[in-house]
């Protein structure tokens, strides 16, 4: 690693999974990496030059040889892997063949360089973390006072929240929306205009007595319909129809004061009754 | 550690480390527990008497409390200190999930958002997020009913660091990579579940309910 | 309130308000949160200036973070307190990573990340960076899908003692580098090179989908 051109100053951290530099470190688990970049990126470290100075052709071969070693273990490589070899293997051959006619695509030299300044990237990014890692951190090296002074007089309630939990919050409705069985909605949200009719009539006809003034349709509504909107709605269409009907039947009298108002029901009375 | 720590002369560096001490401690120290903490030999009596000359007069001072020391506001300063706060608390899940359901689908009327939540939405939640001032009644609906809207405040943009509420992830994108853990909740299935209001107490929209939209927009 | 208070000369008054102010506060304050709580008029920024220099080499130092301001102890001070600090769990290596990518990319998206990193985020890294408060939601990409962007918050600044993401680590070196651009420096590559497919599987985000801008107001 050339120390002068060196942005932050240490040596590089070492790769604890990269073990000693002889070739047999190579056969560690591909486990310990998190994918063919990363290995790359270890397999360059080793070259001991600056990233950009890299000989891409010798990094594709030795990962075509760590790859190949690894078949021949029978260890099970992910795709992305083979993948990242098949690219090499056709870099490769792009390096070592005289260059075909510029239309080709990129020329090989463009592609190594290509892949060596990503490698400088990540390799920059992994630094930097180090980096920020060995800052001054608040609550490790740099403390906030310990006993903040307040002589506070609580006079009112904030609602906190995090976006966090905003975000979490919609994920949660939006799955257990996806998770909710359709066929129990279904037959749950729907009051049958038969049973509607069925009730609204017995209950009038029982609190006949009783039910002197007018009440509102939604007092009649069963009761284990009026929580979940979308029982209450089909308990509501279902109740109403079924007033309409014991109405035209002369069973009960309805009123409403305007548009959107609640309905009113009540027994139908005798005239002179009320 | 520091290697320049006993570069300045020692009584300097001794009054360093008693103040930094002293301030991050969450209770006051006495001259024992200060020194237990300090290299061997650290002089601490002095260094507080050093200190205290020091900050004598201005905005802190470092007051004896019993046998302990302390960092302490200025006595003629107290009424900086007694402010008026706001005590923090929690929003509900059902609260949460109202909001959230708001601020992904605004301008959104009260029916649509119990259709998402899949359960009722009560006035006592919607009232809540109206009074905290996160959301306000929008235009209402052109359909049948006129209903109210719904819709987030700049105040709540400020709350949650938001720009805007176009930069909220997309549901597809909190998915993916898992921004947000997917895995359904407990209970996911239950088709009727009841929002229990804001803290379990007022949990049915009052009979002959106002809608807190009607009076709005 | 306080009838002596301006006894003293007017910004000695003021500078001693604000360090009580400051010095009572865990979290930083803005020059903006200072004022609020001053007699109207008070010069709150050279107050500052003066209390920086004052601090200066103590053992408690009042650091400059993002627009605010905060008194903490002197980063070398930081072993005589580390006993009592509750050990946390070191973020994974992937998690730091990620966090310095937002840091010194921002604003980001998530697919920007992957590319960096050759990796797809893994479940749960953005989503703890988040609940800690070091990043948040930034404007949408105006590209295609319009992804969501990340950024880093105030309280990243104040934990890793940044007055700015300016001062982030060697950046100005990585910009010279020409290592922030996600292309090789002065065009050496053919223009067509880009290397999507190859590596990091790029998968935009479908466009539109549940993007809550789409029925936004």
């Amino acid at each position: 690693m050339a120390e002068d051109d060196d942005p932050f100053d240490a040596a590089p951290p070492r790769d604890p999974r990269s073990g000693e530099d002889d070739e047999d470190a190579l056969c560690i688990s591909i486990d310990g990496f998190e994918g063919p970049l990363d290995l790359l990126l270890d397999l360059a470290r080793r070259q001991k030059v600056d990233l950009r100075r890299i000989s891409v052709l010798a990094l594709a071969e030795q990962y075509l040889a760590f790859v190949e070693r690894a078949q021949a273990l029978r260890i099970d490589l992910a795709g992305d892997f083979l993948v990242m070899a098949a690219w090499l293997a056709y870099l490769k051959s792009r390096l070592l063949l005289p260059e075909p006619p510029a239309d080709e695509g990129p020329s090989g030299e463009a592609l190594a360089e290509a892949l060596a300044h990503r490698l400088a990237r990540l390799e920059a990014m992994r630094r930097a973390a180090g980096a920020l890692q060995s800052r001054a951190r608040l609550g490790q090296d740099r403390f906030a006072r310990g006993a903040p002074e307040s002589a506070e007089r609580i006079v009112a309630t904030r609602h906190n929240a995090s976006l966090a939990d905003l975000l979490k919050a919609y994920v949660r409705v939006r799955t257990r929306e996806a998770y909710t069985p359709l066929s129990c909605d279904r037959r749950a949200a729907v009051l049958a205009l038969e049973d509607a009719r069925a009730r609204l009539s017995r209950l009038v006809g029982r609190e006949a007595a009783r039910m002197t003034d007018w009440q509102t349709l939604d007092a009649l509504l069963p009761e284990d319909w009026r929580a979940a909107p979308a029982r209450r709605r089909s308990a509501i269409a279902s109740s109403f129809a079924a007033a309409l009907e014991l109405a035209r039947e002369g069973d009960v009298e309805l009123r409403q004061e305007g548009p959107f108002e609640p309905l009113m029901v009540r027994p139908r009375r005798e005239p002179g009754e009320g | 550690m520091a290697p320049d720590l006993f570069g300045p002369a020692p009584e300097i560096a001794t009054q360093r480390m008693v103040e930094a001490i002293l301030f991050a401690s969450a209770a006051p120290l006495s001259e024992r527990e200060i020194a237990d903490r300090l290299p061997r030999g650290a002089a601490v009596g002095p260094a507080i008497q050093a200190l205290t000359a020091r900050y004598a007069g201005g905005g802190v001072v470092l007051e004896r409390i019993g046998k302990s020391y302390a960092f302490r506001t200025a006595p003629d300063l107290g009424f900086l200190m007694r402010r008026d706060v706001v005590v923090e608390r929690p929003l509900s899940r059902a609260a949460m999930e109202t909001l959230a359901i708001i601020a992904y689908h605004q301008p959104v009327t009260r029916t649509e958002i119990e259709e998402v939540r899949g359960v009722g939405v009560s006035k006592g939640t919607l009232d809540l997020l109206l009074e905290i001032g996160w959301i306000r009644v929008g235009r209402r609906r052109e359909t049948p009913g006129r209903p109210a809207t719904f819709v987030t405040t700049p105040a709540f943009l400020d709350h949650f660091a938001l720009e805007d509420v176009r930069d909220l992830p997309a549901l597809a994108e909190l998915r993916r990579a898992g921004l947000m853990d997917p895995t359904p909740p407990e209970g996911a299935a239950a088709p009727a579940e009841r929002d229990d209001g804001l803290f379990g107490e007022r949990d049915d929209p009052a009979p002959g309910e106002d809608d807190p939209s009607e009076e709005g927009a």
